[in-house]
């Protein structure tokens, strides 16, 4: 299984901070499609991902019990 | 000791920035777009520590709302409607009056900002749109300044801090922009968060002005002060080759005419018609949840969206323009515009 | 809305305080110990975020060396030598005349704080010393009051949220002082390092205050800005179900007299002795390695060490036993005796 | 081996911030009196010593790989 951290928005979107889901073996761009596809969470046309503490590009092949944050770029100031 | 330096003695006695950094920070002149949460305690901060120069830019002025937040502001400023950028000077002079204070009452644009950066040693961003954090960012590359970027909405916020030629910059983090409508108009903001994000600026600014580069985070930050979360994250993998800002051919697009945001009254109408740039993407049905959810009355058919906020009229169409109702004013028209969309 | 509750929409926007976290809020008394770095911004959060009352309790005045990171003040404070507490209550009436601002320049000695603790909802820790953290740690836990610990120095600081009945508190965590004689007096503060602490205890107090409790931290923070480092350990095994200050049979120690740390003139000279509390280590040889490294002049013999600092001439016992010549002020002998042991 | 995360005093008195040592099967009392014995830390009375981000008494006993901080209280505010 895989923890996925939300932030912001997407806890709201989610009505949780963390969710599990098994993505493993899956690219980021991947795991974009699927939560985009299967959860409340909308476009994520935008916000960063990252994977064990490292912010990753959508090629990046999550590996067995990675841990995932969404991490969307607010604007406030 | 030089009695002029006596008063940082507490800053000299912390032995990375010593008499010597304090010296290089006394040299040094730093820009601060935005004057509001972030931007008033970052210029504080600053100017306690004693740079030589302080460049602040605002187009806004003081409003009663912004007291929960945003610090060397008072009543009588809000009161007055005081210009942001002169109301901070003013406080500021009478907490160090060695510090050069230049107050700019403007928008932030790529002609203003390019005619005042010449003796520009560091990039504050206390902004609360993307658009000028991307034209901050574009200065910053071109001119190779460092920029520390900040920003924050309700608990949550960010910094990092960007030293062109070594970290990727903001157009590699955030290639296209997530306008969700979190914006502290519609989901609020609490000042800690504020000061959160402004520790870690104001720290990797003094660590750039005192000249120990050596000590500055190569992490994002992000965090959230109700959740208790706090995460530091490795930023290296987005840097890109090719990036039109920061890549080995860059183009810095936001300080090209053309490519900024659109703003221009509707000739002979009380309206502001805002074009946005073109790398934002538009989920409207978000932004429509995140304005009801904040009590804000909002109408409109299959092929527009009207809302209603502080007695102004936005209609927002599918592909992202927007007319603001009941203004001429431009810098008005963007406030509203960016408080709705972030 | 409330035109009066207005000026906080944005932090009623924040939905886990809403409309009725900010009238709660609105109720509430806060006890902030101490005026300088961490006081003066926790004070002006509160003041921002709409408390009913503030009472600020401090025994020194403003001095230009504070300005560097101590909010609220002016030059013209350090000027004028204003008490803090006082200086602090002016700044805040103009931020916000709604709330009502007690200052009080005095020590925080036992008698004071249990005649003054009626309806105080939260203790703040302002302070710069242990033996008064400890004070209020037991003022917590006998009138069941939460409490927001918070302490810095150079680019390090920690945070920590003791809720009576709940968390452990300060005495279970620090069952010895370790006096290692760094103090901002000695190896310097980073005013970044002091937003840190304050953004930690500034978010804290609003859970409290607005109700939320369930949303109240339960780890330790512990963090350096310049080392970018952020640690969040979990406390509990640290509860103590003996301990004198919040286990099964309290006592309360420092909230007996004759525990407390002794300050006295010595007779028809003009030195005040000081003898610490019991519950102090006294490393004397770190002691002294802190002072020359501050650049202090330091003597002694074997029996004894003196230290010279801002004219005052400080010597010290193995015992931890001080007498400070140069002074018959009992404040004035505590201020150097903290500045130099911590 | 151990890794053990110094601050503020004691990373002045180490000249690092990380040290490594192997210390499993140790008690935290015995920590104590090693680092005491062994390197210029001096002495520890009053530091608190988390492993594994979290706090633990005298008597917790120190695995293999476990992370160790040691948090010494300032005073400064």
């Amino acid at each position: 299984m895989n923890k996925i951290m939300l932030f912001a928005q997407l806890k709201e979107d989610m009505g949780k901070s963390l969710m599990e889901v098994e993505v493993s073996g899956k690219t980021v761009g991947e795991l974009r499609v699927f939560l985009e596809e299967e959860t409340p969470l909308g476009s994520l046309d935008g916000i960063m991902i990252a994977v064990n503490e490292e912010f990753v590009k959508d090629d990046w092949v999550i590996g067995e019990k990675d841990e995932i944050a969404l991490i969307p770029p607010v604007s406030g100031g | 000791m030089d009695s002029q330096l006596e008063r940082y003695s507490r800053q000299m006695l912390f032995k990375p920035i010593g008499p010597e950094g304090q010296i290089e920070i006394g040299k040094k002149h730093a820009l601060i777009v935005g004057v509001g949460a972030l931007g008033t305690h970052t210029s504080e901060l600053l100017a306690r520590a004693g740079v030589r120069k302080l460049t602040l830019i605002d187009r806004d002025y003081v409003d009663r709302s912004n007291l929960q937040r945003q610090h060397l502001f008072t009543e009588r400023d809000a009161a007055e409607q005081w210009p942001k950028a002169e109301a901070a000077k003013e406080r500021l002079k009478n907490i160090n009056s060695q510090v050069e204070v230049e107050a700019i009452v403007a928008q932030a644009d790529a002609a203003l900002l390019e005619d005042i950066i010449a003796d520009v040693d560091l990039l504050v961003d206390g902004t609360d749109n993307f658009e000028t954090r991307f034209l901050m960012n574009d200065l910053s590359q071109k001119y190779k300044i460092p920029y520390v970027f900040g920003s924050c909405v309700g608990s949550f916020g960010m910094a990092f801090t960007i030293i062109p030629g070594v970290t990727p910059c903001l157009q590699c983090l955030i290639k296209r922009l997530p306008l969700q409508g979190q914006t502290c108009d519609t989901v609020g903001i609490i000042a800690p968060a504020v000061q959160m994000v402004t520790a870690h600026q104001g720290a990797e600014a003094l660590k750039i002005l005192s000249g120990n580069m050596e000590a500055v985070r190569k992490t994002y930050v992000s965090f959230d002060l109700w959740e208790n979360e706090y995460l530091s994250l490795k930023a290296d993998a987005l840097k890109e080759s090719n990036c039109l800002s920061c890549g080995e051919t860059p183009e810095y697009p936001f300080l090209q005419s053309g490519q900024e945001m659109k703003v221009a009254v509707l000739c002979g109408r009380d309206t502001v018609q805002i074009r946005p740039a073109d790398n934002q993407s538009f989920p409207l049905e978000k932004l429509v949840d995140q304005w009801r959810s904040a009590g804000l009355a909002v109408g409109g058919n299959p092929f527009l969206i009207s809302v209603t906020k502080d007695g102004a009229k936005a209609v927002f169409f599918k592909d992202g323009r927007a007319l603001i109702h009941g203004t001429k004013d431009l810098n008005e028209a963007r406030k509203i515009y960016h408080s709705l969309v972030g």
